[in-house]
């Protein structure tokens, strides 16, 4: 088998994005076919690196510097996963791309666009906690830039979404970097499994403060409760391929480091879980409250995906093998069908020329192949059986009932949050298929070819809902791999 | 007025929250690197990697990823400007509305614009001897570019120009990364001689990291520069 | 080749599934082909089923889908059968019924395509051996019936919403019990299950027990979450109706047996606490059934829209049928599967009676139509022995099942279910009385003058269950037979079916002999209809406005109203009125709307303002300082 | 002790402006003077007593220096930081075109 | 079963019509004799059910209007027969009582049938109080019933009555209960203050309306054996089915039947009575009535027999 060591995931896209601008000059439509060829090379590389890291962790020492002292790459089946899944919704969402983009500038956005998702990749596979807010870093101003990208009828809102996004975002990043000084000042080293052996004899008031700070820094891009404002605002303003990439890509890497740093770093610190458990519920209940009285499909949707998250929240912070999983499979779930409905909606606002959900009266008649890949979408948020939804949902339930009486609570809860889901989508899903149009004419599907990613993203969910085993597979050592810790697994410590 | 109040209060338990803590639990001063990996750096740093400036050691060659990630984050923001600012800018050919600048100005900028690019040069070039390097280098270089716009009203770079020694120094440092990892097996190894410390073709690629980055960040902060002062008011 | 291979129920459900999507594409370009290809399946279904007669089967049908390693497994057993007969026969019935009934309704390729599919699933409901594939299909069949209420358009919108989110939060509820048993036993296989309940702590099983019984409640529409029935039967497409009362309602009892007597076994159920014999959490699903059974009894009486009183009658026999199925002594259990037998058949019939009638006079008020009878005389026989069957007037099989209820309710001595239900069952005589007197009796409406009977696709379902109906009076000994051995398999002491005559049920306590009961019914039917007919001269027929204005001319009085339908037991609805105001949709609505009212501060909290957020930001990580401070 | 309170000090004066500043450029600003501060807090962590900058060069020994790695992240956090202060200020500029005005009470089209 | 008890039992269809016939008489006569008039002779009814069915002009509105009469006799004869009637309990040992109380309704929801059949108002309006007086009565008389049957820990009539020749009557072991079942009896008699659904004055006989000639006539046996048979019901349960002397004698069994006419006829009287010094409630005020008092005392008697055989 071929061997592609995880850096050049990071490598080869930055090559490209410095490339992309020279050959724009002399062919201009390259960007596209250069990112979509680059985006493949991830897709590849990731998929190998999955392969890999299934039997042992793959770890790739940057510059020849063993850890603690150099960077390091360690792709577990989590990280690897991730990166697969990164690189997959990208390039789905790459053939999804084009008519969206038409009014800006498409070079700068295909650079921006592979080097979000090298950034993104990045997040998951470092082993090094400054090199994940570097990462954090570039991903967060990728992604301010693709948000503003929008231009045309969605710009007023795209830039107001923009400057609030990017001031949280910032603030978000001064304190991960707070905390991630307090780290250093505590233990001396950055290499997270370094860190997490040196952890229990440090300062426990500097570590404590430390964890706060990075809480607070990384639930920002996680989209935590009270610290989510930004996040309806940049999936609504957003144009549609980027909403897909934030629900998709940007938050699931920004979830995925503050999984890790709480569980790794900080050896699934109680305290940190509770804080976690306490506000994961709150995000769950606000997200989905919040969208059962919205107007706006997309709005509607990126609090879903609050609530969502928020679920992953509750579902992580149980802390046992079944709930990782289960939260693990939410994650893959959520990352799936959320893209498919962002998309889907990004076709029907696209023909439509509204994002006003009561505008989708009768879209089932109109725009058939597109009603029915999002109603897929929906029925696996919802959690209908058949669909990966349902079987997060149960593996999250099985889990968090291990955890006694609270697990209980949680798990009525977590029930409670789904059918307010379950209520606002089955709204409109219903508006779309039993509704009668105002207006019989049929409008245009998409084409083919962003039509493509979304009936891959449906067959997924149907795939995720059928035969979880698949996924079981990867999934099962990516959580224990959370369990166990970072300690026992980087070679090189 | 309430809000007022409750934002003091924050601030004033954030200020007393970081300040007592470090004050307590890491004294000022305290000599820490023992526990931690900056001895490594410390004691080790000047073989290891023959830049006598251990920061750049650090910077360039055992955290040098951190630096490509630092470089794409500049590279990123400046693509950003260009893709938030696309379109709003001035038509080509004219002029600024701005007032244009006194003789002394242009002379003086017309004299220094070459001196200031010289010492960009020199900054990055010597980053792994003196303090200094790519990034205070490249901006320098980007502070003459802006001399330029200050003093002439219808001065502006050649994009493509530009565009392209941005990403040909990019690469550069990507290939670099690229070709430590094919020749050694690991990303953004040293894979040249280190030389011996304190001369200037020493410290294996830190010099050609520098040098492209050095280049870039000139490159992109002029662009950031250009961008921001061609929006037509 | 030998067939019996392929009676195997993971096969039916197989066919079914394949069938629903292979008829949906035929369906798509043929009406024909539509009718007849579900059919076709609903009778392959159906006769699979019939077949699986006495056998006892059990298999893994999936790989393991959860990370536990949990695998799915269906199978037959005299209880699952009980059940599947009766839904496979009504399903098909119903298919054939809807033919002309949904012909050129609104997606109607849909309706049989979903009609299979929740026959599929409900099938799937009682032949699942393991509480994940139980569940999964329990969903399917909620979504595919939330499917089928809304394919009557958007005045059925409302219902079907609240339908599916009680359904839901059923469902959901149900999953927690679930995940608790399997979470507690580490397996979800029902036998494997049963094996270990016993020496589980009480209050486990209660708990457990009762999350699981409110999806059942809720499905059965019973007591705090009947609010859904009546909108969702009564919006329901006419074709669907008959299904949705006659057999999904049955499955929230069955599936009360299920884990009341499979899983959990009657002595761990007496275990959990008793009151008279009786286990106290039997107790009280029989209470709430009685509740039900006699509330929605007097809401059917208010009724004049034929579907919602048809609905609100469906809720409480269902409650008859929780009733006996609580109480769970030999009697009761036989009384309470033979009267979802019943209920299935006399429902259906009445529903189908219904839907046929509101195909033909365009409205569902039952004050609009009238003097019916004579134009429709098959309808109104049908539905005629049908409202006897549910009034369980006892030449037709509906006695036999309340008698065995109430006979049990009274042998333990339950001085508050009994009268209850036995006053609810006085109240069906006033509701069905009611839509026999608007619909059939009384005054012709002009319009309505030349009705006649629906085509024979109608009534052939109509007159099959009327005769099984009538068939089962006699010889209530037959479905006994096969209830008693569905009570063994339950380890409940079977009732005694009197194996040469099946004639007789009962025990010491009482007993019924239906042949006798029948015998001399027909003899005083002999010596009446000799009376009738010898005695006098022959009658002669005179026109129906004759009665009321004594030979004047009618077209002078033809804007009188002449038939005495509407508001038909005004007189006592005064009474129950200000009881019946405090009515739980309202609850639930407030509950709704405060929630949604809610909702809308929660979203406040995204201001839209930047600064709020950074609010938000700075007081979260001041709050987190305070906790990292003090409390860690 | 003083570079701490300094740090504490910036980082509080960035949270105020971004706290109470309605206007949008001053809120820039208080993100960067709290990049500021957190850059100070970094070097004054790395600070030893007695130490100089961790170049050994001319005869300093490496027992002197003070510890550079934070040095390092500082270098790296300042061109962050510059980036991300240009790429908000374009994004102002683009907002003041479509709103007049950089108040962020009124910068709020989307909300709920 | 035997050539005799066919027999018998066609014997006794016979003769409780007649029997009812002659109670309706004598209650027109005792009615007119309160009300200080001379009234008809006892034997009119004999006359007047001979007089329609013998008459020449009848009409029908549909065949389920003709259902109407068939079915009132065809249940009140069943019922009947189920029915122990002093000694003579030909199928009683079948008689369950909840299976009576069902037969009763045949007859009821038959007449219903072809009251609604005939298209009338007056007989909607009649079925509709027969209906709810029904449902009023059945609340406190299914809590007796209840109260009995727990007493007697059986639902067989036939057992009620033998096990109440064993121990005392259920009168007196159960007064309250006898007392509400009497009122619950006035209004299965439809005597006033229960007559609603027949009201003369007001619905012109109500479900009857429309019947004249044969149908009117077979609706009167219907009426006359109904009588009986709820007269009976309510001596079986709690005036020991009229069993005083040795029943295997057949003078015993004689006496027995004697005894049983006089006790039906004691509870009719004290019907008529009270018929005939009441006005008549209106139907809700009725529904209303049953409601409360009587179902109080029934929950009373219930409980008391809770208490009782829990001993």
């Amino acid at each position: 088998m071929v061997n592609i060591d995880p850096t050049l995931m990071i490598g080869i896209p930055l090559f490209m994005g410095f490339l992309i601008p020279s050959v724009a000059i002399v062919w201009k439509n390259s960007p596209r076919y250069l990112a979509g060829f680059t985006i493949l090379f991830n897709l590849i590389a990731s998929t190998l690196l999955l392969i890999r890291s299934l039997n042992a962790p793959v770890i790739s020492v940057l510059g020849g510097w063993q850890p603690p002292y150099g960077i390091v790459f360690v792709a577990g089946p989590l990280g690897s996963m991730l990166a697969l899944l990164i690189s997959s919704m990208t390039m789905l969402t790459w053939f999804y791309l084009p008519p969206h983009i038409k009014e800006g500038n498409e070079t700068k956005f295909y650079m921006l666009f592979i080097l979000l998702m090298a950034g993104a990749t990045g997040m998951v596979l470092t082993g090094d906690l400054f090199n994940l807010f570097v990462f954090t870093e570039i991903t967060s101003i990728a992604s301010f830039s693709l948000l503003a990208y929008s231009r045309g009828k969605d710009e007023k809102e795209a830039v107001e979404a923009t400057i609030k996004y990017m001031i949280i975002g910032s603030l978000s990043s001064a304190f991960f970097l707070i905390g991630i000084a307090l780290l250093y000042g505590a233990t001396g080293t950055l290499n997270m499994a370094d860190l997490a052996s040196k952890i229990p004899s440090a300062n426990h008031n500097l570590v404590m403060m430390a964890l706060a700070m990075i809480i607070t820094g990384l639930g920002i891009e996680a989209e935590m409760f009270p610290l989510n404002g930004w996040t309806p605002d940049a999936y609504t303003g957003a144009t549609h391929p980027v909403s897909v990439m934030f629900a998709s890509v940007v938050v699931k890497a920004g979830f995925f480091a503050l999984i890790r740093v709480v569980f790794l770093i900080f050896g699934a610190a109680t305290e940190a879980l509770q804080i976690l458990m306490i506000f994961g519920l709150l995000t769950l209940f606000v997200g989905e409250s919040s969208a059962l009285r919205q107007t706006d499909l997309k709005r509607m949707l990126a609090y879903s995906s609050i609530g969502q998250m928020g679920l992953l929240l509750v579902a992580f912070s149980l802390n046992n093998q079944t709930a990782l999983v289960g939260g693990l499979y939410a994650m893959l779930n959520h990352a799936i069908a959320k893209g498919l409905l962002f998309m889907a909606a990004g076709s029907f606002i696209f023909a439509l020329g509204t994002r006003d959900i009561s505008a989708l009266n009768g879209m089932g008649k109109r725009m058939p192949v597109t009603s029915a890949l999002f109603t897929i979408g929906a029925f696996s948020i919802m959690g209908l059986p058949f669909f990966g939804g349902f079987i997060s949902k149960i593996v999250i339930i099985a889990g968090s009932m291990q955890a006694g009486t609270e697990g209980m609570l949680v798990a009525i809860l977590i029930l409670s949050a789904s059918l307010i889901e379950l209520v606002y989508f089955l709204r409109v899903v219903h508006r779309i298929w039993m509704r009668e149009p105002e207006d019989d004419s049929r409008l245009k599907e998409a084409p083919f070819t962003q039509m493509f990613p979304m009936i891959v993203l449906a067959a997924f969910v149907f795939l995720m809902g059928i035969y979880p085993q698949a996924f079981f597979k990867v999934l099962i050592p990516a959580a224990q791999e959370l369990l166990r810790g970072l300690g026992t697994m980087i070679g090189g410590a | 007025m309430i809000k007022k109040s409750i934002a003091l209060i924050l601030i004033a338990i954030l200020f007393v929250a970081i300040f007592f803590t470090l004050a307590n639990d890491l004294p000022f001063g305290d000599n820490r690197t023992t526990t931690g990996v900056s001895d490594k750096y410390i004691y080790h740093g000047v073989n290891d990697t023959g830049a006598s400036n251990l920061v750049t050691a650090i910077v360039v060659n055992y955290r040098g990823f951190d630096t490509l990630g630092e470089v794409t984050v500049l590279f990123v923001a400046a693509t950003g400007v260009g893709a938030v600012l696309y379109n709003m800018g001035r038509p080509a050919g004219k002029k600024r509305k701005k007032t244009e600048a006194s003789l002394i100005v242009r002379t003086g900028s017309r004299i220094l614009f070459p001196m200031m690019l010289l010492f960009g040069a020199y900054i990055f070039v010597h980053g792994h001897l003196t303090p200094g390097g790519g990034f205070q280098g490249g901006a320098v270089i980007a502070t003459a570019f802006l001399f330029k716009y200050v003093s002439d009203t219808r001065y502006h770079i050649d994009h493509n120009k530009f565009t392209a020694t941005e990403s040909v120094v990019g690469m550069t440092f990507a290939l670099v990364g690229i070709m430590g990892l094919l020749l050694t097996g690991y990303f953004l190894f040293n894979f040249l001689p280190n030389g011996s410390p304190g001369e200037l073709l020493s410290a294996g690629i830190i010099p050609i990291i520098y040098v492209a980055i050095g280049i870039k960040v000139g490159a992109e902060l002029t662009g950031i520069l250009d961008n921001m002062m061609e929006v037509e008011q | 080749m030998d067939y019996t291979a392929f009676i195997r129920p993971e096969y039916v459900l197989m066919l079914l599934f394949a069938g629903a999507l292979i008829t949906y594409f035929a369906g798509k370009y043929s009406s024909m082909a539509r009718y007849s290809l579900s059919l076709l399946f609903s009778g392959l279904a159906l006769l699979m089923v019939a077949l699986l007669y006495g056998k006892n089967t059990l298999s893994v049908w999936t790989p393991s889908i959860t990370p536990n390693g949990i695998s799915m497994y269906v199978g037959t057993n005299p209880l699952t059968w009980f059940f599947a007969i009766i839904l496979a026969s009504l399903s098909f019935l119903t298919i054939m019924y809807s033919i002309p009934i949904m012909k050129g309704k609104r997606m109607e390729n849909w309706f049989y395509t979903l009609t299979l599919l929740l026959m599929g699933s409900m099938l799937g409901v009682v032949f699942s051996s393991d509480l994940l594939s139980f569940f999964i299909f329990w969903e399917m069949m909620t979504l595919s019936s939330y499917l089928l209420v809304t394919l009557a358009g958007k005045r059925s919108d409302k219902a079907a919403l609240n339908y599916m989110i009680l359904s839901t939060m059923g469902a959901y509820s149900m999953l927690t019990g679930i995940t608790m048993l399997y979470v507690h036993f580490g397996t979800t296989e029902f036998s494997l299950l049963s094996a270990q309940i016993p020496g589980t702590p009480v209050n486990f099983l209660w708990l457990s027990l009762g999350l699981v019984a409110v999806g059942f409640l809720v499905k059965s529409a019973a007591l705090p979450f009947y609010v859904w029935a009546a909108p969702a039967y009564s919006e329901a497409p006419d074709g669907f109706t008959p299904l949705f009362s006659g057999a999904l309602s049955k499955l929230g009892a069955y599936g009360l047996f299920l884990f009341m007597y499979v899983i959990v076994g009657m002595s761990a159920l007496i275990g959990m606490g008793s009151f008279r014999g009786v286990s106290s959490f039997g107790y009280a699903i029989a209470l709430l059934g009685s509740i039900t059974a006699f509330i929605a009894t007097l809401y059917a009486i208010r009724e004049d829209d034929i579907k919602r009183l048809l609905a609100y009658s469906s809720v409480s026999q269902v409650g008859y049928i929780l009733m006996g199925l609580g109480i769970g002594t030999s009697l009761s259990v036989a009384g309470s599967l033979y009267h979802a037998l019943n209920h299935a058949l006399f429902k259906t019939v009445l529903f189908m009676g219904a839907g046929a009638i509101i195909q033909l006079t365009g409205t569902r008020k039952m004050s609009e139509m009238g003097g019916l009878a004579t134009r429709m005389p098959i309808t109104f026989l049908t539905m005629l022995i049908s409202i006897f069957s549910l009034a369980a007037i006892p030449m037709t099989s509906g006695f036999g099942s309340k008698w065995l209820i109430y006979e049990a309710a009274i042998n333990k001595g339950f001085v508050f279910i009994a009268p209850l239900a036995f006053v609810a069952s006085v109240g069906s005589f006033l509701y069905s009385f009611r839509l026999l007197q608007a619909v059939f009796l009384g005054q012709l409406p002009d319009g309505l003058k030349d009705a006649k009977d629906p085509s024979l696709l109608v009534t052939i379902p109509m007159i099959a269950l009327t005769s099984i109906t009538v068939l089962f009076a006699i010889v209530p000994g037959v479905p006994l037979g096969a209830i008693a051995s569905a009570e063994s398999y339950m380890g409940i002491q079977p009732i005694q079916v009197d194996s040469l005559f099946y004639f007789r049920i009962g025990n010491s306590f009482g007993a019924y002999n239906a042949l006798v009961v029948m015998t001399i019914l027909l003899f005083a039917m002999l010596v009446a209809m000799i009376m009738f007919a010898f005695a006098g001269s022959k009658s002669k027929k005179v026109d129906q406005h004759d009665t009321y204005l004594s030979g004047e001319i009618y077209e002078h009085h033809s804007d009188l109203g002449l038939h005495y339908a509407a508001n038909f037991y005004r007189p006592i609805e005064r009474m129950f009125e200000p009881y019946l105001r405090l009515r739980l949709e309202r609850t639930y609505d407030a509950f709704g709307r405060g929630y949604e009212l809610l909702s809308e501060g929660i979203r406040r909290v995204y201001s839209g303002d930047v600064q709020t957020y950074v609010y938000y930001v700075i007081g979260f990580l001041g709050m987190l300082i305070i906790l990292a401070g003090w409390w860690w | 002790m003083i570079y701490y309170m300094a740090a504490a000090f910036l980082i509080a004066i960035g949270i105020y402006a971004l706290m109470l500043k309605k206007n949008m450029i001053k809120m820039v600003i208080g993100l960067s003077l709290m990049d500021s501060g957190v850059n100070l807090l970094l070097i004054s962590l790395g600070y030893i007593n007695g130490g100089t900058a961790p170049i050994l060069l001319n005869g300093v020994k490496p027992q002197e220096v003070v510890d550079p790695l934070p040095q390092a992240l500082v270098l790296t956090n300042v061109v962050i930081g510059v980036s991300v202060t240009a790429l908000a200020l374009s994004v102002i500029i683009r907002v003041y075109k479509h709103y007049k005005t950089l108040n962020s009470d009124k910068v709020r089209d989307m909300k709920w | 079963m035997s050539i005799t008890d066919i027999v018998a039992i066609i014997g006794m269809a016979v003769f409780v019509p007649l029997l009812g016939l002659l109670f309706m008489g004598i209650a027109r006569k005792i009615t007119a004799r309160i009300q200080n008039r001379i009234g008809p002779p006892f034997y009119q009814q004999y006359i007047d059910v001979m007089k329609l069915f013998s008459k020449r002009s009848n009409i029908s509105h549909s065949w389920v209007f003709d259902i109407g009469p068939i079915f009132a006799v065809v249940g009140m004869l069943t019922t009947m027969l189920f029915i122990p009637m002093g000694g003579f309990q030909l199928l009683s040992f079948d008689g369950d009582l909840i299976v009576i109380m069902y037969l009763m309704v045949i007859s009821g929801l038959g007449i219903a049938l072809g009251a609604g059949a005939s298209g009338n108002p007056n007989s909607g309006i009649g079925v509709m109080r027969a209906l709810v007086l029904m449902m009023s009565y059945e609340l406190p008389f299914v809590l007796i019933l209840l109260s009995v049957m727990l007493y007697y820990n059986t639902t067989s009539l036939a057992e009620i009555v033998s096990k109440q020749a064993d121990m005392a009557w259920a009168v007196l072991a159960l007064p309250l209960s006898a007392i509400v079942a009497d009122i619950c009896l006035q209004g299965q008699f439809g005597e006033k203050p229960f007559d609603q659904p027949i009201a003369p004055a007001e619905v012109a006989t109500g479900p009857m309306v429309e019947y004249g000639g044969k149908y009117l006539g077979m609706l009167m046996l219907w009426h006359a054996i109904a009588i009986i048979v709820e007269g009976s019901l309510f001596v079986n349960l709690f005036l020991g089915g009229g069993i005083v002397f040795d029943p295997s004698t057949y003078v015993g069994m004689a006496l027995n039947f004697l005894v049983w006419i006089g006790l039906v006829f004691l509870m009719f009287f004290i019907a008529l009575l009270i018929n005939a010094v009441m006005p008549r409630y209106r139907i809700d005020q009725a529904f209303a009535f049953y409601w409360k008092w009587p179902t109080i005392l029934a929950i009373i008697a219930l409980i008391y027999v809770m208490v009782v055989s829990s001993w």
